[in-house]
């Protein structure tokens, strides 16, 4: 029912995103086979080295025949070979996945957590100073772009205090400042759709007949209003799981956080669009993913969406 | 409870547990190890295996695999792994080895070994063929070896002291490895190389090696040798002032200025070994066609300007296609503004006052490639748009991502930035002119081709005797002076960051960064 | 003991609108006291009075005192104890007022909760059984949607009367419900509340279930007595206009359903997948003549009302309009609409001489601003053409609607529930200009739930249950 | 009417033009005033700054001082005069940016809301994908496809960032076929096209214009972020994203650097977000 749909849809949504894809894939200039040759040493790639080289990438076969397989392979996880190091795309990933996980899990944590506390704040106090700061904050974290807070926070916090590591190993240790980094981009969207729905759930009637029933303020807030606030608020971070993941290539480099995102910005500058493809369709995917948790979790909270 | 209450106690216990988790995931500063000396370079390029021929050419500079000749800043390449190196007769050269020189897994290097070894590369190494044609060496004592070559080779000893042309190592153990089928990360339990360190442990961030106490030099000085591979430029150095590294490899020359005054970190430079960023022309598009414009531009470039004030002193000046050092460098550029506008208006490229200079109505302008990959060329091209402007020579600066493609085309470019000496880490000053200069020569990007130049070329390539090839360098110098076919912009001074333990590191030369003698000053 | 004890109590909001003037009112233990008004006559205010849930910054002068423990000017945390302790509440619309997230069971058991107090075993599903709810231990784990008005507003007073209260009060308790179902929930408060406060507009409903009655205008008490005399013998002009509003006198003269027929609707079906909205109904209407369709919520009626303005299709029979069967060809306004949701069936942004000129220039013709204010005027408004929607009351706006479907000259109006979102007394006077369009020739087909008002105005009432006409 | 509806009774807002509305709001009169701040400096800095692509290399690096206000970069160039070319550059280009995805968006919006049927579903699910790409990969995907330069840029830009006011437009589209005013209209013999013309699209327009106001602040940033990485505008153009990942090696020593094209960020985003959350405040009241 509900999740069969949803589950179709996404997986339209991801056959949509590999054609897209794919397109840009065949239309990149430069000719594949001789920049993997080169890539693994061949000075010089000789014609027929090139030809075995196209052979093996299924280069010549027609556009629709290359589709097929390069969807089963990326189906089967097989992202292609990197034009880059000549080495396969899914090898490169599957050692730096994890660190992105790592980074990109903390930071929405982070920002879920700060948007609930800027966002509540901000619905509580609506109108009287908690809102006007709340509000206030949020906008300074989204007017502040994460590279110049990065540039700032690694010069001063990293080297001048000394707190935290300028190469980050990738591990829990060292996640705070690059997820913070990170979350910070979506806090302020996030906080606003969650004040918003607040606001709008709080004017609902049954919160007052509770009222008159004589619950006070935190149960009317935490078992009434949040819940019914719930389901805008996950959506937006549903979506938002897209902008985090966009986000990552800018923050890894910054950091040198060892994840997927700073490879791609090493095979954005050589123009390696295999890595670059790879990397896209990990991104959808994970939103995807996102999306279809984001569903199943507010089909529990609402039973309406059930029926 | 009013409201006002609730929201205080929500931000108070929010900001307390944000706090705690923040402590928690952000790592303390690593301790700066006191004791014995220990070095962590961090550099730009991660080191994928320790397969000879895909990556073997990293392991002269750090440590953990030797060359049998070493390269010298001024003179012919010294004996390394050899002895002694003779060249008896014009087509024969007779390697003769150390004694006691043994592989880390304890196979001792013999003259067979090495026999084995030139010739395994000569099959597999395309730049060792083509350098070194038709050659053929054989075990001709228990630690001596005969290479004989075609025809007479004069850089022989450059070729044997090139990183990427012959490294130390086990070729028996190689090649049964490899034949084994086996993946390239085992070769670390294989110990195939001879160097002072040996690679203990390596990933996509970083490479352990520990000395090697029976090492044949005796034991080397460092008790343990850390590589960090960091690609972005900023954090190296940034890692140094934080601690977390002692030398910080490539840094860009615009950060020298930035570490005036501090005591963490210091912008360490060494001697030239030759000028570094050459403008090339495309011979075959105006205005380049004509050699007159191509002589001016060489003179109207102000190379003491770009040394001294752009790059603060961290370039030396461009006088040539060598630097004095070598003693057969020829002084063949000088900022001569004079000349280069007479030389313009012989062109036909006339001036009206300070303004443009035009011929048949068409303004004197021409585009120059730069490469983000080497951010010195922006610096470098600017600096040359500002000198021309000068001179009423228009240029516009584009950035493209692979300079190799662009220049590879016929057409499509006038100019380029491009890094790249003009003679090789061995100190091979043959095949960049074979190379780069002579007509039909696979990084002849420019389309020199002149008779006159290809017939002193290959002379050269023949010329054993050292004076007879001083005179045929010079008069080849002079040469491509008259018709402008290349020149050079400034000569980078080779530098690294190191930290305060490290201030008084020797820079080495072709990139060796770490020798048995490497320790802190 | 007094459950409820009301000294000259007045109430100005933050905006300085004076809400309530010197009301004074006593409900003693067992008694039941009912207080009518139109809307915006304070009724609301003195219940959230009595709750001490006025919004901030409200000025509360006089005294009320609950069950003998005073309100006015307490800290919260007294209110709050007594809250649904000393006095129940017993909102408007069921559904409005149940957490969708939540069970029902959950909403009753939130009586206890809300003090922290742990629920008596079995209290909730015999409170249930009690106000006979069919299966109660299932039943209470569904969720509101799940449930019809009746019984979960019978749930809702479960939970109002969990703490037995000694005053309840009731704040128009069956409005939202269909009209056969309000007296048998009026029964079950009365059956289980102490002192009962019932607030209404519908003077003729309150008197079958309370005894005394107060009746407010603009914030002040203008006639009280025993229900009985009020009813029969109104003496205040506004009680009179209450009663009169409240229960309209069914039509006495039938109009002869003379002239040709406008449209004529023959074994018409409609299916929406399984469902079937309307089965096999046909019907013939005539110029003047008003027809309305009785029906409860989900009989299809309104499906009915769409087939024959034209938005859908009929799965088979016909719907024959001025002689054509198909709309296209029908001359553009033949068919005009009247909505329930006045409000939203006028264009927000638009001022009102574009939304009336809209279906002239439709035609082809031009509307004179003088010709709009006529048409206003015709309507019973003010003609100040520049105002927007939002400035209007729902009832303005309703007549602004009927205005623009006369501009059209419609030989039918189809309306759906036209003064379901009215109050009595501007209900009626929207049903009077329904009857004097049909009596200068316009036939009206009229769709509502509330069977008396529609007898009141129509010419043949006529009642759809699950899809039939009957 | 029971105590469950609004406590005063309908306040009579008497209906002012938007744009007055607007600016009667503190937020907006700060938005517009740091936007108009940024537009005028743009557009008047030149005639009063020096050039901004002359290197001066004896005055590398200098700090803020009475000839340079802002400093002076790695080549010696006024950082002032920079900061305002990189001005015109960056708000230029996320103009254009937003102006051609608001166009699109409100196209394809529109249509799959005013449609429905097959033409709703495949425009739907496209919008559906391209929310789902991040735009940084998007974009490269298409520089990569028609090389670097700024002009690709805006393109790749413009064509990732409509799928978010294409999703608005539908929302409001959709639910108008079903309007009581729109079947009015119809019933009264208004083309099915002039009604929703007439009355949808306004309303429609509205929110794409608070959606595109809003979306501003994020295109500025995107273009930074990309040209931060090498993707976006060559050296020697003036664009904020570049001068701050120049700034980025020597900000330790310089950090006046980042000042010029860090402010410039931050005002322009700031005033976009208010701007717009105050146009969004007006025309749908919370």
């Amino acid at each position: 029912m509900l999740v069969l749909r949803r589950l179709g849809q996404a997986l339209i949504t991801l056959a949509g995103a590999g054609v897209l894809v794919f397109a840009m894939l065949a239309v990149t200039p430069g000719d594949p086979a001789r920049r993997v040759l080169e890539a693994r040493g061949v000075g010089e790639p000789s014609p027929p080295a090139i030809a075995a080289m196209r052979d093996e990438l299924r280069l010549d076969d027609p556009l629709l025949a290359r589709f097929g397989s390069w969807a089963a392979d990326a189906a089967r996880g097989n992202l292609g070979t990197s034009w880059r190091t000549g080495r396969p795309v899914s090898d490169e990933f599957a050692a730096r996945l994890p660190a992105t996980l790592r980074l990109t899990g903390a930071a929405l944590a982070l920002a879920v957590g700060t948007a609930l506390v800027l966002g509540t704040t901000a619905a509580l106090g609506a109108g009287r100073w908690p809102d006007v700061l709340a509000r206030g904050i949020a906008l300074a974290v989204l007017v502040v772009p994460s590279f110049v807070l990065g540039i700032v926070i690694l010069d001063l916090v990293v080297v001048r205090a000394g707190l935290g590591r300028v190469i980050a190993d990738g591990t829990w240790a060292t996640v705070f400042l690059p997820a913070l980094t990170l979350a910070l981009g979506s806090v302020a969207t996030w906080s606003r759709i969650l004040r918003t729905s607040l606001l709008e759930a709080g004017s609902a009637t049954h919160l007052r007949v509770s009222a008159a029933r004589g619950a006070g303020p935190r149960r009317r807030l935490l078992v009434h209003q949040l819940p019914n606030a719930a389901a805008p608020f996950l959506t937006m971070v549903g979506l938002g799981t897209a902008a985090l993941i966009g986000g990552a290539p800018i923050v890894e480099s910054v950091f040198t956080w060892p994840g997927i995102g700073r490879y791609t910005v090493e095979a954005i500058n050589a123009r390696d669009m295999p890595v670059v493809v790879g990397f896209t369709l990990v991104a959808v995917l994970t939103y995807v993913v996102a999306g279809l948790i984001v569903d199943l979790v507010c089909a529990a909270i609402d039973p309406r969406l059930r029926s | 409870m009013s409201r006002g209450s609730l929201v205080r106690r929500l931000a108070a216990c929010a900001v307390v547990t944000a706090v705690a988790a923040g402590c928690a995931t952000t790592g303390g500063q690593e301790p700066t190890p006191a004791g014995p000396p220990t070095l962590t370079l961090a550099t730009g390029f991660a080191i994928d295996d320790l397969d000879p021929l895909e990556n073997g050419y990293w392991g002269p500079e750090f440590g953990y695999v030797e060359l049998l000749m070493r390269p010298e800043r001024g003179g012919a390449p010294t004996p390394w792994v050899l002895q002694e190196l003779t060249n008896p007769a014009p087509t024969t050269w007779v390697l003769r080895l150390r004694d006691r020189v043994t592989f880390q897994n304890g196979t001792p290097l013999t003259g067979a070994a090495l026999a084995d070894l030139i010739t395994f590369q000569l099959a597999e190494n395309p730049d060792v063929a083509s350098a070194l044609e038709g050659a053929t060496a054989a075990a001709s004592g228990p630690l001596e070896v005969t290479l004989t070559t075609a025809r007479p080779a004069p850089n022989v000893p450059s070729i044997l002291a090139d990183e990427s042309m012959v490294p130390v190592y086990d070729v028996a153990a190689y090649r049964a490895h490899r034949d084994s089928g086996a993946a390239a990360t085992e070769l670390i339990t294989k110990g195939l190389y001879t160097g002072p360190y040996v690679v203990d442990t390596l990933d996509a961030e970083s490479m352990q090696l520990s000395p090697r106490a029976d090492h044949w030099g005796g034991e080397p000085a460092l008790d343990d040798l850390t590589l960090r591979f960091v690609p972005e430029a900023g954090a190296r150095i940034q890692a140094v002032q934080a601690g977390e590294a002692d030398i910080a490899l490539y840094p860009p020359t615009a950060t020298a200025q930035t570490l005036t005054g501090r005591q963490d970190s210091f912008y360490v430079t060494g001697a030239a070994t030759g000028p570094t960023f050459v403008l090339q022309f495309n011979q075959r598009e105006a205005p380049f066609d004509d050699e007159r414009v191509r002589k001016a531009v060489y003179a109207g470039i102000d190379y003491t300007e770009i040394a001294d004030e752009v790059m603060n002193g961290l370039y030396a000046p461009a006088t040539g296609l060598y630097v004095d050092s070598r003693p057969w460098a020829e002084k063949t550029q000088a900022f001569d503004a004079t000349r280069a506008a007479t030389l313009l208006d012989e062109a036909g490229w006339t001036r009206a006052g300070d303004g443009p200079r035009s011929k048949g109505g068409q303004e004197l302008r021409f585009g120059i490639l730069t490469y983000p990959q080497q951010p010195d060329s922006d610096t470098l091209a600017l600096a040359v748009q500002a000198q021309l402007a000068r001179l009423g020579v228009g240029v516009d600066i584009r950035q493209v991502p692979d300079i190799q493609a662009a220049v590879e085309e016929q057409t499509g470019w006038q100019a380029s930035v491009y890094g790249g000496g003009f003679i090789s880490f061995g100190g091979d000053y043959l095949t960049p002119l074979v190379n780069t200069l002579r007509t039909g020569g696979p990084n002849n990007y420019t389309g020199t081709s002149d008779p006159a130049l290809d017939a002193l070329i290959d002379r050269l390539g023949v010329e054993l005797d050292t004076t007879e090839r001083d005179g045929l360098l010079r008069r080849i110098q002079t040469l491509i002076a008259e018709r402008g076919y290349l020149g050079y912009l400034g000569v980078r001074l080779p530098a690294v960051v190191a930290g305060p333990a490290w201030r008084g590191y020797p820079v080495p030369i072709s990139n060796l960064w770490v020798n048995a003698q490497t320790a802190p000053a | 003991m007094t459950a409820l004890a009301i000294r000259d109590l007045t109430v100005v909001y933050p905006n300085g609108h004076r809400a309530l003037e010197s009301i004074s009112l006593h409900v003693h233990a067992g008694e039941r006291w009912a207080v009518v008004g139109r809307s915006g006559s304070g009724k609301t205010t003195l219940v959230r009075a009595v709750l001490g849930l006025l919004p901030a910054g409200s000025t509360v002068t006089g005294s009320i005192e609950v069950d003998g423990r005073e309100i006015v000017g307490r800290p919260e945390r007294e209110l709050r104890a007594l809250r649904g302790r000393a006095v129940g509440y017993v909102p408007q619309d069921p559904f409005a007022a149940c957490d969708p997230l939540r069970s029902v069971g959950h909403h009753v058991e939130e009586a206890w909760r809300a003090h922290r107090l742990p629920t008596p075993t079995g209290a909730v599903v015999g409170g249930l059984a009690e106000v006979d709810i069919a299966d109660p231990e299932v039943r209470a784990r569904h969720h509101p949607h799940h449930w019809s008005g009746g019984m979960l507003q019978r749930a809702t007073i479960v939970a109002a009367t969990a703490h037995e209260p000694p005053l309840t009060l009731a704040d128009e308790p069956t409005s939202a419900l269909d009209t056969e179902l309000a007296d048998d929930v009026l029964h079950t408060v009365r059956r289980r509340c102490g002192a009962l406060l019932l607030i209404s507009h519908d003077l003729a409903l309150v008197a079958r279930h309370a005894d005394q009655v107060v009746v407010l205008a603009d914030g002040r008490e203008v006639d009280r007595g025993r229900c009985a005399e009020l009813l029969s013998t109104p003496t205040v002009l506004e009680t009179r206009s209450l009663v009169e509003a409240a229960v309209p006198p069914p039509r006495r003269v039938p109009s002869a359903p003379g002239g040709e027929p406008v449209a004529e609707v023959r074994g018409v079906s409609r299916r929406y997948g399984p469902v079937t909205a309307v089965d096999d109904v046909s019907l013939t209407q005539h110029r003047g003549e008003i027809v309305g369709i009785v029906g409860r919520s989900g009989s299809g009626k309104s499906t009915l009302a769409r087939l024959v303005a034209g938005l859908e299709r009929p799965d088979s029979g016909t719907v024959t309009l001025d002689g054509q069967s198909t709309r296209r060809r029908l001359r553009p306004g033949y068919v005009m609409p009247v909505f329930q949701d006045p409000v939203a069936s006028l264009d927000r942004r638009w001022p009102l001489w574009r939304t009336l000129a809209e279906p002239v220039r439709a035609r082809g013709a031009a509307l004179t601003r003088d010709a709009a204010a006529r048409a206003l005027a015709d309507v019973g408004l003010d003609p100040d053409l520049d105002r927007r929607p939002g400035s209007l009351s729902v009832g303005q706006a309703q007549r602004v609607a009927i205005a623009r479907a006369l501009l059209a000259e419609p030989a039918l109006l189809v309306a759906d529930e036209p003064t379901a979102s009215l109050d009595v007394a501007t209900a009626a006077a929207i049903t009077d200009l329904l009857r004097g369009l049909a009596d200068r020739g316009t036939a009206l087909l009229v769709v509502s739930h509330d069977r008396a008002r529609l007898a009141g105005y129509a010419d043949r009432v006529l009642t759809m249950r699950d899809g039939r006409l009957g | 009417m029971s105590i469950l509806t609004r406590a005063t009774p309908r306040v009579r807002a008497v209906h002012r033009p938007l744009w007055r509305a607007l600016l009667a709001r503190p937020a907006a009169q700060v938005g517009s005033a740091f936007g108009l701040a940024l537009v005028l400096a743009a557009v008047l800095g030149p005639l009063f700054l020096p050039d901004p692509d002359m290197p001066d290399y004896a005055d590398q690096l200098a700090p803020p001082s009475a000839a340079h206000w802002l400093g002076t970069d790695q080549s010696g160039r006024d950082l002032l005069a920079r900061t305002l070319a990189g001005a015109r550059t960056s708000l230029g280009a996320a103009a254009l940016v937003m102006a051609l995805a608001a166009v699109i968006g409100l196209v394809v919006g529109t249509l799959a809301g005013a449609i429905g049927g097959v033409v709703d579903t495949v425009l739907t699910r496209l919008t559906d994908v391209l929310l789902g790409l991040p735009s940084l990969v998007l974009t490269l995907a298409v520089v990569g496809v028609l090389g670097p330069g700024y002009a690709n840029l805006v393109l790749a830009m413009a064509v990732t960032s409509w799928a978010g006011i294409a999703r608005l437009a539908r929302a409001v589209a959709r639910g108008a076929r079903s309007r009581p005013d729109v079947l009015a209209a119809r019933m009264a013999g208004v083309g099915p096209v002039r009604a929703v013309l007439r009355h949808v699209v306004p309303g429609v327009a509205v929110q794409v214009a608070v959606a595109a106001t809003l979306g501003l602040g994020e295109a500025v940033l995107a273009l930074g972020g990309l040209s931060f990485l090498g993707l976006g505008a060559q050296p020697p153009t003036a664009e904020w994203g570049t001068m701050l990942a120049a700034g980025r090696d020597t900000f330790a020593y310089a950090p006046w650097q980042l000042i010029g094209p860090g402010l410039g960020l931050v005002l322009a985003v700031a005033a976009a977000t208010l701007v717009g959350d105050a146009l969004r405040d007006v025309t749908e009241p919370t």
